[in-house]
């Protein structure tokens, strides 16, 4: 069955590409989210069987696979906006969507691959359209960046093939030669543990450039600097969902056998960094999409943490995850609009946004206080639960170091975000040309208002998905 | 014979370490590809015909005719100087060479494990560890193309020590690899250079905090 | 003692050769095969001229150099013909006494107080301080191989046999010979033909020595190329050859060597200074790996 | 403004009356120069001081090549005044070597000049008591470094130049170069010299690799200043003279090159090869060097058509081999190897010495007498003009073969298309009447860059002054900057990649 859609999806991409017509493009763009949908309503009701061999529909599949039909749909909204603003041409757009709907595609493999290989590729596969997105504004920087994306991320999968053949050789002298996760986890305990070390070190590596995690995330934080907005929203959330989730596949292996401890302290570290060269980085941003570009490293460290620390912390790791997709791509969203006014992002240039578009410079409130995780957000309730988590775990100093970081990172944001909504704007920036359109914010009120919700009231089926996604763990 | 290859492939790292010239980082990609399919033909004769097949077409068609071709290719069409000073001297490169096949040789004889090869694991080792030094110390990115495909033959000789039991999902990924190393990296060289007029690292320094 | 002097034969004609090489491939007209030996007369003919600032050291540097390399030479034997000494551990005392010549060379050079004698005397320290050891390590692996310390029983039990042997053999020419290239400082380390002190390396080491001396110093650079030919020839010669055939393999060895060195020399240009070192580190690491291939032989190393 | 556009502008070998040339009060020629000396189309192509009674008249001469013409501007310093003037080194710094030469021969004090030291130690100069070993090197107290001195008279068989290293173990950080050994005065011996053939032989003589460049700006010169008609051949003659001489010096400086990066087998035949070529010349005058090939006035070794058939043998032999030879050793990689990023000089370092000819073609400098300021050869027979990017010994390297190719081509260019006749041929004519009061210029594109011969007579049309200006003279500080950097064992390629006259520089 996901054979199907994985090749529709082909097809369709392909046909946008080279037949470049804007209305067909609009009408397969309207069919593949379409069946984007469907596929993730299917999986969700076959939910834990094994499709096209390589492919297996389960827990955490699915909902991330949700996360990413519902930023989709914002996403494909947005670049439709982009792209209408920046006259491009027919062949530019049509190369715009092709990528996409490829990039969606691969995103997707990834989510629901059952062998770490095929994992793997389709992994190696978004880079390949990343960087066609990225490079999509022919910029220098968008060159340098798309480039930087493009050889790192390379490099880094090529890291975390090794760790694969690493897998792959404490696999097979247990006679497993299919590299199936199922296989794997069912032998994990009998692995030898200086490969499974070897091996997570190596795929911990090499997706951090994915996953937007120290040490590789430099070339993220690049890539969000040029995409485009919506394409931005995109490499920070579910692109890094599925970094996140090849790292989370070795580490269920990881996590049979008595390499567990390790390699959580592994992730603890990873966490730690990540956080801390997020504030550093954050007090001298000069830049709004690098900011939040360093919130998301920030938030990625977060995560790691609660797969770092057990317990709570697994549940409160993929709640954290679900809830930043949601946020960050708002923000993105509703930053590419802020450009509209200011054809800027660096920080000098725009300000005295809320004067001009009160309805967007409410939405950016509203995304401001969520990605802070100040409650109401939901993003309250998955970090709370990551420390509470660290306090019963006893890693107070950790606990209390990243309390002084998110601090820091909560000064630096505010000032930043409240400097681009209040302060006095200048004169010679002329609005009345464009007139805000409030209708552009509603997806990002839907976005942060879902993350509210889902933190207040999670519904039941939400709640076990991630329970049983993390069953495994337990 | 394996054994011929595989110190053969250990002299070829020597070289890199050494060579400073651009056309013979791409003349010793071209022989590496050699010596791979040297290795494949004398040692994985035991496995399926077709997965034979398709690796021996790997190597000698990809790794040593297409791969080099293509890059002397992107050299031409940006102009590349001749030489690419690395930045540190060619004299610690070699000691680190030296000292990288010295710590893989012991480190692949410790393992005892009957289901690899060690022997591919000897130089499949270094050479990663090598290719990944040869990033760092070049400062242009055709040579950070060059280091990349070095650490690709490291992992096709390591994945050839797994070879016997799981090889098609390997030479799959292999494939893929090269592909999106080389053509797309390529490409993108190509872009770099045609945009900044050069393909010197430091072009490459807009982006910064 | 066959083996001594078929050394001291060889290389009367040895630089002779090189230098007619060079000619043949430049289109000269070329000079006899015995004109190195000639022009040697000629320098014995003449008296020594030395410089008042210089002490005994470098009067007496040209005959300790030339009897260090005469004593090497006692130690090399040629296939079945034994050398004229031999010991255990004697390849350690071969290296050391061409390094005490070389030493009291680089002193002689010192000693003249000449800023360009010690800036040549620098860079040929360096040199063969980077050359060491390649050399060590080539023989090292030898004798773990044979599993013996001499010159003598270390090439009596060298066996071909098998193809990691053969790439030890090949491998291990082509380090003596760019062994002997470089501590005679030929090219691409040296020009022996260059006229600019600034470029010299050995040259400008020895230019005060005059006369008697010069010639001293010049024979013991054809000893010294004949010495590594032989060190080469034994990869090739079987000692269950006969006789006569060990000694037509030698000499034709020495004269394969010889067209060699005149070959790199007229087909390639030098190096940069500054390459040099790491040019020569180069054959260091060629040794280390002629090493693990030993330790894989000898199954020091297991792998499957 | 205004007085930049009235500024006397004289064509290459033209002949201009003194009085026209209008002095102009320092302030005024100082503001002027500097105006024309930032264009980057303009350079100094002479600048000297000469005794007009007893003030000192002072004449600089800026080429244009834009305009293909030559700005002349004059002051004068009279004798009761304090013989010091501001420098103009301080801002055109390719300027420096002339205001040196002032210095040295008048005793004019240049303030604010940063390298005021003697040039050349002539025999005419205003301070006898300036010795030359007392040369003022420029010396750097350090523990670290050291010095290195080379010279005047070493190892290889060249003039006499004393080189003086500041040495940081094997890199070079500065390289002065000090010659004026040999104390020659070619210049008074122009005006002693009172026969026009003794003149002509002093030509030939200035710099024996030069031999028809610096014969042909003195032939030039002397017949401008005479109003002396010649005919096109004659021209033509004395630009093939001029081609040869640049093929056969740019060989032999390959060959060179071959032997100092140790490359016998291209040093050998680049020496063959560049024998071919002076041996046609002393076919066709019977001097390998061309002496007594130009006259001024006219020649007693016309070119025939015997001649040509016997030149296009030569050279169809020579190019075949040449290429051969060529291939071989630019693709070397060793060669490659040791010439490639050795003693670079930007194209910024170049224009600030003022580098000329192939000095600064290497670099990217696009400067050329025989197409900004072409004589009547070049004007019928165009001529482009190669420039090279990289500015190292390997572009210097490899843009003698590509001007020899170019010369080459010209040649044959030559011979197609014109015809030698005996009818055009003019006999030398030593009896020339030079106009009273005049000054002439004669720029030639010898194979080093360009010669400028300038001439003055006095009111009974005798010389009065000469003026000789050898490439060298600016091209020297290029070498001494290539040192930056650079491993002192690189000296020896560096310098014969700019082969610079030691006797063009000790006039």
């Amino acid at each position: 069955m996901f054979i199907l859609f994985v090749i529709i999806s082909i097809t369709i991409s392909l046909s946008i590409f080279f037949v470049r017509n804007n209305i067909l493009t609009k009408i397969l763009s309207a069919v593949f989210l379409l069946m984007l949908t469907g596929i993730s309503g299917y999986a969700f009701i076959h939910i834990n069987e094994i499709s096209s061999h390589y492919y297996k529909f389960d827990d955490l599949g699915v909902l991330l696979a949700f996360v990413l039909s519902i930023l989709s749909l914002a996403t494909f909204y947005h670049s439709y906006l982009y792209l209408k603003r920046h006259n491009f041409t027919n062949k530019q757009e049509a190369g715009y969507y092709a990528s996409i709907i490829m990039l969606i595609t691969a995103m997707m493999s990834a989510y629901f691959a059952e062998n770490i290989a095929v994992l793997w590729i389709s992994i190696e596969t978004t880079t390949l359209f990343v960087s066609i997105l990225i490079f999509f504004e022919r910029t220098k920087e968008a060159l340098e960046a798309a480039w930087k994306y493009l050889f790192v991320s390379s490099v880094g999968v090529a890291l975390a093939f090794i760790g694969i053949l690493f897998l792959s050789i404490t696999a097979s002298s247990n006679g497993i030669t299919d590299l199936s996760l199922l296989h794997l986890i069912e032998i994990a305990s009998s692995m030898s543990s200086i490969w499974l070390k070897m091996a997570f070190l190596l795929v911990l590596t090499g997706y951090s450039a994915k996953m937007g995690l120290f040490p590789l995330h430099t070339v993220a934080i690049d890539a969000h600097t040029v995409a485009p907005p919506p394409i931005s929203a995109f490499i920070s959330t579910t692109l890094m969902n599925v970094g996140f989730l090849g790292i989370y596949r070795v580490f269920t292996i990881v996590a049979q056998t008595e390499v567990l401890h390790w390699a959580q302290n592994v992730l603890l570290i990873a966490g730690v960094l990540s956080v801390f060269m997020s504030a550093i980085q954050l007090l001298k941003i000069k830049h709004y999409k690098r900011m939040f570009a360093f919130s998301s490293l920030e938030h990625m460290g977060i995560v790691a943490l609660g797969l770092g620390i057990g317990g709570i912390g697994y549940y409160a790791a993929i709640l954290h995850l679900v809830f930043h997709s949601f946020v960050k791509a708002g923000l993105f969203y509703q930053i590419g609009q802020v450009h509209r006014y200011f054809k800027s992002y660096w920080i000098k240039d725009a300000y005295g946004y809320f004067k001009i578009n009160p309805v967007g410079g409410l939405a950016l409130i509203l995304g401001f206080i969520s990605i802070l995780a100040i409650p109401p957000s939901g993003m309250f309730v998955s970090e709370f639960l990551t420390f509470k988590a660290m306090f019963l775990t006893k890693h107070y100093y950790i606990a209390i170091f990243i309390l002084i970081l998110l601090t820091l990172i909560i000064y630096s944001f505010s000032k930043n975000i409240l400097h681009l909504l209040f302060n006095e704007a200048d004169e010679e920036i002329e609005i009345n040309e464009i007139k805000p359109n409030p209708y552009e914010s509603i997806s990002q009120f839907v976005l942060f208002g879902l993350v509210i919700y889902l933190g207040i009231n999670p519904p039941v089926f939400f709640t076990d998905l991630i329970d049983a996604a993390i069953a495994i763990l337990n | 014979m394996t054994y011929l290859f595989i110190i053969l492939y250990a002299v070829t790292l020597i070289y890199f370490a050494l060579s400073e010239r651009v056309k013979k980082f791409i003349w010793l990609l071209a022989i590496q590809g050699s010596i791979l399919f040297g290795i494949v033909f004398f040692s994985l004769n035991k496995i399926e015909v077709f997965d034979f097949v398709f690796i021996l077409i790997e190597t000698i068609l990809v790794k040593s005719i297409i791969v080099p071709w293509f890059l002397n290719k992107v050299r031409r069409h940006n102009h590349l100087k001749r030489e690419h000073e690395p930045s540190i001297p060619v004299f610690y490169s070699i000691i680190v060479v030296v000292i990288s096949l010295l710590l893989s040789f012991i480190l692949s004889s410790q393992l005892n494990d009957n289901q690899i090869h060690t022997k591919y694991f000897t130089v499949a080792f270094a050479s990663i560890l090598f290719g990944v030094y040869f990033i760092i110390i070049h400062k242009n990115i055709f040579s950070h193309v060059v280091g990349y495909l070095i650490i690709e033959n490291g992992i096709f000789l390591l994945s050839l020590a797994v070879g016997s039991v799981m090889p098609m999902m390997v030479n799959l990924a292999i494939l893929l690899d090269v592909l999106m190393g080389v053509l797309v990296l390529g490409i993108f060289i190509n872009q770099v250079g045609d945009t900044f007029k050069s393909v010197e690292i430091d072009q490459l320094s807009n982006l910064k905090d | 003692m066959i083996s001594f002097l078929l050394i001291l034969v060889s290389s009367i004609f040895f630089v002779g050769i090189i230098i007619k090489v060079k000619a043949k491939i430049a289109a000269r007209k070329m000079p006899s095969v015995f004109q190195p030996l000639f022009d040697v007369i000629r320098l014995f003919k003449k008296g020594a001229i030395y410089s008042s600032t210089t002490s005994v050291i470098f009067k007496i540097t040209p005959l300790v150099y030339m009897a260090s390399v005469l004593m090497a030479t006692l130690f090399i034997p040629i296939g079945s013909q034994k050398g004229f000494l031999s010991f255990e551990g004697d390849f350690v005392f071969f290296a050391y006494l061409l390094a005490m010549g070389k030493f009291m060379m680089i002193i002689a050079a010192m000693d003249t107080g000449s800023g360009f004698e010690a800036m040549g005397a620098n860079r040929e320290a360096l040199y063969s301080m980077l050359v060491e050891p390649a050399f060590f390590i080539l023989i090292g692996s030898m004798a773990l191989f044979t599993h013996n310390t001499s010159f003598q029983d270390l090439y009596m039990n060298l066996h071909a046999g098998t193809e990691l042997t053969y790439i030890i053999s090949i491998a291990a020419i082509y380090i003596l010979i760019y062994i002997a290239m470089i501590e005679n400082s030929r090219m691409p380390v040296d020009d022996p033909k260059t006229h600019l002190e600034l470029t010299m390396v050995h040259e400008v080491m020895v230019l005060d020595n005059s006369g008697f001396d010069l010639g001293l110093i010049h024979i013991a650079t054809w000893l010294k190329f004949a010495i590594y030919g032989g060190l080469i020839s034994n990869f090739v010669i079987q000692t269950t050859w006969i006789w006569y055939y060990q000694i037509t393999a030698f000499l034709g060895i020495q004269i394969l060597f010889a067209i060699i060195i005149g070959l790199v020399e007229a087909f390639r240009a030098r190096n940069k200074m500054e390459k040099n070192p790491q040019w020569i580190i180069m054959l260091s690491a060629i040794a280390v790996v002629i090493f693990l291939t030993t330790l894989i032989i000898t199954q020091k190393i297991i792998l499957n | 403004m205004n007085k930049l556009d009235s500024i006397l502008r004289i064509k290459n070998n033209q002949s201009v009356e003194l009085q026209k040339i209008e002095t102009l009060t320092y302030a005024d020629f100082y503001s002027i120069v500097l105006e024309l000396l930032k264009k980057e189309e303009n350079h100094c192509v002479t600048y000297f001081a000469y005794r007009r009674k007893d003030d000192l008249q002072f004449i600089i001469a800026i080429a244009d090549d834009k305009n293909h013409d030559i700005a002349i501007l004059s002051h004068i310093l009279k004798a009761r005044k304090k013989q010091e003037l501001n420098s103009l080194t301080q801002s055109i710094f390719a300027l420096h070597i002339f205001e040196r030469e002032i210095y040295e021969n008048f005793g004019v004090n240049f303030i604010n000049h940063p390298w005021q030291k003697p040039v050349r130690f002539p025999h005419n100069r205003a301070d006898k008591k300036l010795q030359i070993n007392d040369y003022p090197f420029y010396s750097i107290k350090s523990e670290e470094l050291h010095e290195v001195g080379v010279g005047p008279i070493h190892a290889g068989i060249i003039e006499p130049g004393h080189f003086r290293f500041i040495c940081n173990g094997e890199n070079v950080l500065h390289l002065e170069i000090q010659l004026g050994w040999q104390h020659r005065g070619v210049e008074q011996l122009f005006l002693n010299k009172k026969h026009n053939l003794q003149r002509n032989l002093l030509a030939e003589n200035i710099a024996g690799d030069t031999v028809i460049g610096h014969t042909t700006a003195f032939a030039q010169t002397m017949e401008t200043l005479a109003n002396k008609q010649i005919s096109e051949q004659l021209h033509l003659e004395r630009a093939l003279a001029l081609e040869l001489e640049r093929i056969a010096v740019h060989t032999g400086d390959i060959g060179a090159l071959c032997v100092d990066a140790a490359y016998h087998l291209g040093a050998n035949v680049f020496g063959i090869l560049r024998t071919a070529i002076i041996n046609f010349t002393q076919l066709w005058c019977g001097n390998r060097f061309g002496k007594s090939l130009v006259r001024m006035g006219g020649t007693h070794f016309p070119f025939t058509e015997d001649l040509k058939i016997e030149l296009l043998q030569m050279l169809a032999k020579y190019e075949k081999q040449f290429e051969e030879m060529a291939d071989l050793t630019y693709r070397l990689p060793s060669v490659q190897n040791r010439f490639d990023f050795v003693g670079t000089v930007t194209k910024k370092q170049a224009q600030l010495v003022g580098t000329v000819g192939l000095s600064a073609r290497m670099s990217n400098i696009v400067k050329d007498i025989r197409v900004s300021h072409p004589n009547i050869a070049y004007l019928n027979f165009p001529y482009q003009t190669i420039t090279l990017k990289k500015g190292d010994v390997f572009a210097r390297f490899l843009l003698k073969k590509k001007e020899i190719r170019k010369s080459i081509a010209w040649i044959r260019n030559l011979m197609e298309h014109f015809q030698f006749d005996n009818k055009n041929t003019q006999k030398p004519d030593y009896q020339l009447n030079l106009k009273p009061n005049n000054l002439a210029i004669s720029l030639v594109e010898a194979w080093r860059g360009e010669v400028c011969h300038c001439a003055i007579t006095d009111e009974n049309g005798d010389l009065s002054h000469y003026k000789v200006k050898d490439p060298s003279m600016h091209n020297w500080k290029a070498l001494e900057l290539s040192l930056r950097n650079v491993e002192i064992s690189d000296f020896p390629i560096n310098n014969k990649s700019y082969n610079l006259s030691y006797c063009g520089n000790d006039l």
